[in-house]
């Protein structure tokens, strides 16, 4: 079977991370906010395993376990901030949050 | 050569004094108030140790104490006195228990006022006594916190604004000066040698003439704005106006002069090439601050105002006389400094005087004084006439000196200087004579107190030490000469720069 | 390759992180056992217990310099010194902290907690050997600190600036994390420094040390996303949008706690990163951390200037003080790291005490923290505004307090490697800094109180934690010299190859 | 060529579900295609070589996180409350020009990495995964190279779960999780 | 190890996939869908509900064990590669995860401690 190169599977993370990037600046709502930045760790997840294939070692693969547990962690916690606001006033959007005040 | 360090015991007797009172209760106010004209007494006697034993006729540096104090980055504590700087600590020492004398009327916040005027004495000292750059900056920077403190928190008027303004212009200009300091620093590493912040060693440092124009710059702006030299002087008049006296008086006495000081000790000696080059400048810098410091100081209404003016003009004549690049020039400034410190000073203390019997400072509310307090209006004609160089008195002996040797080097620049005096004999006669002579207009006048034992003991010997100083300069004169002397050949001599490395090595 | 061989476990590097854990957890379980008393006295108890147990582990190993646990961790005295600091902030938080919540009716064992493993994700920050390691410790003590900053239940702003604390610290996460992800695809590994045999135990400084300079194009890309992961923890610009929020939104100690402690891990992993790690790349990460730095100096001194509560004023400040760190980490050079290090310990000092007394002075649920909220402090509780006094100076940077020389070592650093102009900024904004300390000054000392003065019940706790800082922030700046040796022993990093090690001497 | 096809399935899928996570209204849609995406990624994982991280990718991202995500989205409700504001006046069009030269710059790197870092060592790990395994491989790695790590993670969990415990006694404090003492909310309220 | 080896879940997701679409589809086609208004009402006892938010209020006790859930979760990613090598690893393999239990089980006997997974009020 042959392999496809590398690149092109970097090349597809470098695209999801900048997605993420863009959703995570573009969107409004915290909870979807939180999805963009995981669809960053899972860009970057995918680059791991990448290099992991093209330096022959399973060390990029074990990164991505110690990546799954700090989303994880950060999912945990973060959902709970967010689940603390939304509770106690019904919405979860950043504006509302009265953010980015200078 | 002397066995008690007399010079490091001045330097922190105010200090230990002033952690002492924290001790006292504020309730205490008579306490507070007489254990700090004690201490500072005491600071004067020990500083007249420092007179005794030092000897005339050497331009070094004399009763030099040296420890090491953060040797990692070759930081000492380096203290030390030559002609330069004896009679500004001198003056610092006899003005500080007339001060003390003079804050009697303070009422609100003894303690902290007393143990802030302490502690600035020790800054002030510290200034003129460091022989280590680190330890200079920390003094320089030290007076600046007291001092805040005394004009926002005894001050009048708008004191808030004047204490900023003081505050944010002095640390803006040092911390240039701290950037420079810091670039010697790393230029004085030798091959073999580790960097060093010690005075001594730095003097005679090589450095290329672009880099001495920048670091005498980043000086300058330090020692201009304490000066102050005409573009950079609009704290001055806010903040002696709003001091208490004695903050007003240690503000012209003696803050004033640590910005001349500055520029001989460190922006003369450590960059003679840049300081030769740019004296022009600085010379017209001057002669526009005397002109325009004297101008403005006609037309005020406010008498502690008009005297703020005054130091304007009259640093001018210092600056002068400290770049034209002579010997008469350098002792007739450093003279000057001495003058004036003790002139203004006076003036200060007399306005203070005029200000506690009628809680005002405005001319137009005096008027015939003199039939009411005619000793006060007698020693306030002395330091007048001492303040615009009467010959007899102080303030003839440094201008005349500065003038001709103005004269001598530059020729009919004197002229402009010149009219200075004159103008300033304009505005200091006229103000004088508006607020002690012609008719009692306002009744407030008619009954005042003249002078109390307190304000004798303070002026008996200032006007003494007016008159003598006119007299017989010479003692004077003659340890101020070998010291100006030396920063005059490193000014005007390159050549002199290698052989200055071992300058302070004087017995 | 991989057969199993079982590494060889060596638990001095990691005692204190250990300790602390373990410390937690006992804490947490020996809480639900004793159940509700009105006095848990026991809980700081055993959180001091636990730091001081920590500290004692991490001066233990002083002087040491080896890689532990298959190159995970290093041992060395940079390390030490972070973590006996981050010990000492962890002690000041827990005692400031313990009277807050009894204040605010909020103790619980999960605080104590949190701050343990805050400061032992701190601690592993520190001495992390592997890019991976220092990912995980960054994210522990991230996660303890969200957490902590939603932690008052009073105000929903807590928990919405731990919102915007959070979206922004797992943002930037992954942006270190990409990072990561690069290093280990253009070296191979995450180690920092990697074996004698690059190609079998490869890691950056061997493969740095090893390879031709072509091959470093994606290790440098992945330098840039690095610093901007780290960037946000230190609150550089413009990775500073969730510091003003989370300062204002967090229990005071906890922000005092975050300013010195978030800092000085974050600032421990850029220097051991940048400074060591990645010299040889210094030609490339240089002009990226110079813009950075400028721009973090600027705006953070700029729009501190325009606030009116305390905390985002501090918290403003704090952002200054990041960029005026990064001056020295431009520098590179050993006086660079070990003014970093000076710098941190006492910045971070003098910022607890500083929100210790914000702390104390905010009152039940922090209801006084606008600036007009400290108009007449001094006459109401003048050792509350003495403290801040000293501590504000000594962030401003004026000289006696440790903060001035922090800066002067921090300055110094980058005169010393020709950075002069970096620093120049650095000096201006200072001033401008200085503005905004000045204004909280004004209001303390030069404005009366509005209405009566409320007592302030000041816990023992809280001042002794005054007292402390306020001791050493003078102490320090009277006497670096002990400090400033250590942090020089510990500018040792451990270099396993020749070509990693530091810069060369020499401006 | 199968592998190629894979790919090329899994490149369009996995960059459509993110693409459609940008577009998406809704936050379970988005939620949804987040998982789609990463399902795809596991494919991209086992193309590569990795099966065991493919494996956990579904069990524990796709699986159980996402679940969280979408548990706590549906029964918050939230997908009601969003309403696309902006709060900075070019904030999009910055992100989407920050974006757009990040993804460029990632990918021409990406592209040209591999001549970055030298050989192609895809034969090594597959031989790996031949002997003794991709599992095995992995297992003695992380067990003795990167033990800290592994230990490490269990003090992040450890944050986590006593952040969770303080977080949820903060939702409100009608739900008295230990008996807590009427908290200062409650002063303010009233 | 080649992706064929994946064929079978592959046939598994496509079999169960067509399962569940045809399901629907023809139980969709198959059923009688005889609609009435009534029926069509939310209830049908004549009380319309009125539109209030009901998915507030939900006990925090719900997130609170999903969340804890995640976390013990977690350990397996662990657990699994450990015990494919517990063999090797011998008793340094035992103590490593024992001290990574130990850890957690400390966590856990907090939170069962203080409350955390009480499902009565």
């Amino acid at each position: 079977m042959t392999e496809v190169a590398p690149g092109y599977y970097l090349a597809l993370a470098g695209l999801m991370f900048s997605i993420g990037v863009i959703g995570a600046l573009v969107r409004r709502n915290a909870i979807v906010i939180f999805m963009f930045i995981e669809l960053m760790l899972n860009a970057v997840n995918l680059m791991f395993v990448t290099f992991s294939r093209i330096r022959g070692s399973v060390d990029g693969q074990i990164l991505v376990f110690f990546v799954l547990v700090v989303a994880a962690a950060e999912a945990v916690v973060g959902l709970a901030i967010i689940l603390v606001i939304v509770r106690r006033r019904s919405s979860a959007n950043v504006d509302d949050v009265s953010l980015l005040r200078w | 050569m002397n066995d008690l360090p007399f010079l490091d015991l001045t330097l922190f007797l105010p200090l230990v004094g002033a952690l002492v009172m924290v001790l006292i209760p504020k309730r205490w106010e008579a306490l507070l108030r007489l254990a700090a004209l004690v201490v500072t007494t005491a600071t004067f006697v020990a500083s007249l140790g420092v007179l005794a034993s030092f000897e005339s006729g050497t331009p070094g540096f004399q009763q030099v104490t040296e420890l090491s104090w953060i040797p990692e980055w070759g930081i000492g504590y380096i203290t030390g006195v030559d002609g330069v700087s004896l009679w500004m600590i001198m003056l610092t020492t006899f003005l500080m228990p007339l001060c003390i004398l003079t804050s009697w009327t303070i009422k609100t916040q003894v303690k902290p006022y007393f143990i802030l005027l302490l502690t600035l004495e020790t800054g002030m000292l510290g200034v003129f006594s460091s022989l280590d750059m680190f330890l200079f900056y920390v003094f320089w920077e030290a007076v600046l916190v007291p001092m805040y403190f005394l004009i926002g928190m005894w001050g009048h008027g708008r004191r808030v604004y004047a204490a900023m303004k003081f505050f944010l212009f002095t640390l803006a200009g040092s911390l240039f000066m701290l950037l420079s300091i810091l670039y010697l620093y790393f230029a004085s590493q030798g091959s073999a040698a580790a960097p060093t912040f010690d005075y001594r060693s730095l003097v005679g440092t090589p450095l290329a003439l672009e880099v001495q124009i920048l670091l005498f710059l980043g000086f300058f702006a330090s020692f201009a704005v304490k000066v102050p030299l005409v573009p950079l002087h609009t704290w001055l008049p806010d903040a002696h106006t709003e001091a208490p006296t004695a903050g007003s008086v240690m503000l012209a006495a003696v803050l004033l002069k640590m910005g001349a000081y500055g520029l001989i000790r460190f922006g003369i000696a450590f960059f003679p090439d840049a300081a030769r080059l740019l004296a022009p400048a600085i010379i017209a810098l001057a002669i526009v601050g005397i002109l325009y410091g004297a101008l403005i100081a006609i037309v005020q209404h406010d008498v502690k105002r008009l005297v703020a003016y005054s130091s304007v003009a009259h640093l001018g004549f210092v600056v002068l006389g400290l770049f034209v690049g002579t010997i008469q020039g350098m002792s007739g400034g450093i003279l000057q400094m001495l003058n004036h410190g003790l002139s203004t000073g006076a003036l200060f203390l007399l306005v203070g005087a005029l200000y506690d019997r009628r809680h005002t400072r405005e001319i137009s509310e005096f008027g015939g004084l003199a039939r009411s307090v005619p000793v006060l209006a007698g020693i306030f004609l002395i330091v007048v006439l001492s303040s615009l160089g009467l010959p007899g008195l102080n303030g003839f002996a440094g201008e005349f000196l500065v003038l001709l040797a103005t004269y001598q080097s530059y020729g009919w620049w004197v002229i402009p200087a010149t009219f200075g005096i004159v103008l300033a004999a304009i505005y200091l006669l006229w103000a004088y004579q508006r607020v002690f002579h012609g008719a009692v207009s306002i009744e407030a006048n008619r009954n005042l107190e003249d002078f109390r034992m307190r304000e004798y003991v303070m002026f008996v010997p200032l006007v003494a030490l007016i008159v003598a100083i006119g007299v017989y300069p010479k003692p004077f004169l003659e340890r101020i000469e070998p010291s100006a002397k030396q920063i005059v050949r490193q000014l005007n001599d390159a050549s002199v720069i290698p052989e200055t490395r071992g300058l302070a090595e004087a017995p | 390759m991989p057969e199993f061989t079982p590494p060889q476990v060596q638990l001095a590097g990691v005692a204190p992180e250990i300790t602390l854990l373990v410390s937690a957890l006992i804490l947490l379980i020996v809480d639900t056992l004793i159940g509700e008393r009105p006095n848990r006295w026991f809980l700081p108890v055993m959180a001091t217990a636990g730091l001081v147990l920590a500290g004692a582990f991490a001066a233990s190993t002083w002087g040491d310099n080896e890689l532990q646990l298959s190159g995970a961790i290093a041992l060395d005295g940079f390390a030490s010194f972070v973590k006996i600091s981050l010990a000492v902030f962890g002690l000041l938080t827990v005692w400031v902290g313990r009277d807050y919540l009894v204040r605010d009716a909020l103790e619980d064992s999960e605080f104590y907690a949190l701050v343990l493993l805050a400061v032992a994700g701190m601690m592993l920050m520190a001495a992390a050997a592997d890019l991976i390691i220092m990912f995980l410790a960054l994210e522990t003590f991230s996660i303890a600190l969200y957490v902590l900053v939603a932690f008052k239940s009073g105000s929903l702003t807590s928990q919405e600036s731990a919102m915007k604390y959070f979206l922004l610290g797992a943002f930037s996460s992954a942006f270190f994390l990409l990072g990561i992800a690069l290093t280990y695809g253009a070296v191979g590994s995450t180690a920092l420094y990697g074996g004698r045999d690059p190609v079998s135990e490869p890691g950056i400084a061997s493969f740095l040390s090893t390879s031709p300079t072509a091959n470093t194009g994606l290790l440098v890309l992945a330098t840039g996303f690095l610093i901007i992961g780290l960037g946000f923890k230190i609150a550089a610009v413009p990775f500073h949008a969730w510091t003003p929020d989370a300062y204002q939104g967090a229990p005071s100690p906890i922000t005092g706690f975050m300013a010195a402690g978030t800092k000085f891990a974050a600032f421990a992993a850029i220097l051991r990163l940048f400074d060591a790690t990645l010299f040889s790349l210094r030609a490339e990460w240089r002009p990226l951390v110079i813009a950075i730095a400028v721009a973090t100096m600027i705006i953070g001194s700029v729009l501190a200037v325009v606030q009116d509560d305390i905390k985002r004023l501090l918290a403003y400040s704090s952002i200054a003080h990041a960029g005026f760190i990064l001056t020295a980490v431009i520098a590179a050079n050993d006086r660079g790291v070990s003014g970093a290090l000076f710098y941190l310990a006492t910045y971070g000092l003098a910022v607890l005490g500083a929100f210790a007394v914000v702390s104390v002075v905010s009152g039940q649920d922090e209801a006084r923290v606008r600036l007009a909220g400290y108009k007449g402090l001094f006459f109401d509780h003048p050792a509350l505004a003495v403290a801040l006094t000293l501590f504000l100076l000594s962030l401003a940077g004026v000289p006696v307090t440790a903060g001035f020389f922090g800066k002067l070592v921090v300055f110094g650093a980058a005169v010393q490697a020709s950075y002069s102009w970096v620093v120049a900024i650095g000096v201006i904004t200072s001033a401008i800094a200085a503005f905004f300390y000045l204004k909280i000054m004004v209001r303390m000392y030069l404005e009366e109180s509005e209405g009566e003065s409320s007592p302030l019940p000041i816990g023992r706790l809280a001042a002794g934690v005054i007292a402390i800082t306020a001791v050493a922030t003078i102490g320090f700046g009277v006497v670096p010299g002990p400090l400033l040796r250590a942090a020089e022993d510990a500018t040792m990093f451990f270099q396993p190859a020749p070509e990693t090690g530091q810069a060369p001497l020499g401006g | 060529m199968i592998a190629l096809i894979i790919f090329g399935a899994v490149f369009v899928f996995a960059l459509g579900c993110s693409i459609a996570m940008l577009f998406a209204k809704n936050a379970v849609h988005t939620a949804l295609f987040l998982v789609g995406s990463q399902v795809a990624l596991a494919v991209a994982f086992l193309l590569q070589g990795a099966h065991f991280v493919a494996a956990v990718q579904i069990i524990i991202y796709a699986g159980a996180i996402m679940v969280l995500f979408l548990f706590v989205v549906m029964l918050l409700g939230v997908d009601r409350s969003e309403v696309l504001v902006e709060p900075l006046p070019a904030q999009r069009q910055l992100a989407l020009a920050l974006g757009a030269l990040l993804a460029a710059g990632i990918t021409y790197i990406a592209l040209t990495s591999v001549d970055l870092i030298g050989a192609d060592r895809t034969q090594d790990l597959a031989a790996i995964n031949r002997n003794p395994g991709n599992v095995l491989a992995v297992a003695r790695t992380l067990f003795s190279r990167y033990l800290l790590g592994f230990e490490a993670t269990s003090v992040l969990l450890v944050a986590a779960i006593v952040g969770v415990m303080v977080l949820a006694r903060r939702v409100d404090s009608v739900t008295a999780l230990g008996a807590e003492a009427p908290s200062s909310e409650e002063r303010e309220v009233a | 190890m080649t992706l064929s080896a994946y064929l079978p879940i592959l046939l598994l997701i496509i079999i169960s996939t067509i399962f569940a679409v045809a399901s629907i589809f023809v139980s969709s086609k198959l059923a009688p869908s005889r609609w009435t208004f009534a029926k069509r009402l939310p209830y049908e006892c004549g009380i319309v509900p009125e539109q209030s938010d009901e998915r507030e209020r939900f006990p925090v006790k719900f997130y609170l064990v999903a969340m804890l859930f995640i976390i013990f979760d977690i350990e397996t990613v662990f657990l699994y590669p450990w015990a494919v090598v517990y063999q090797e690893l011998a008793v340094f393999g035992l103590i490593e995860m024992v001290v990574f239990i130990v850890i957690l089980l400390a966590a856990y006997v907090y939170v069962w401690r203080r409350g955390g997974l009480e499902w009565a009020e």
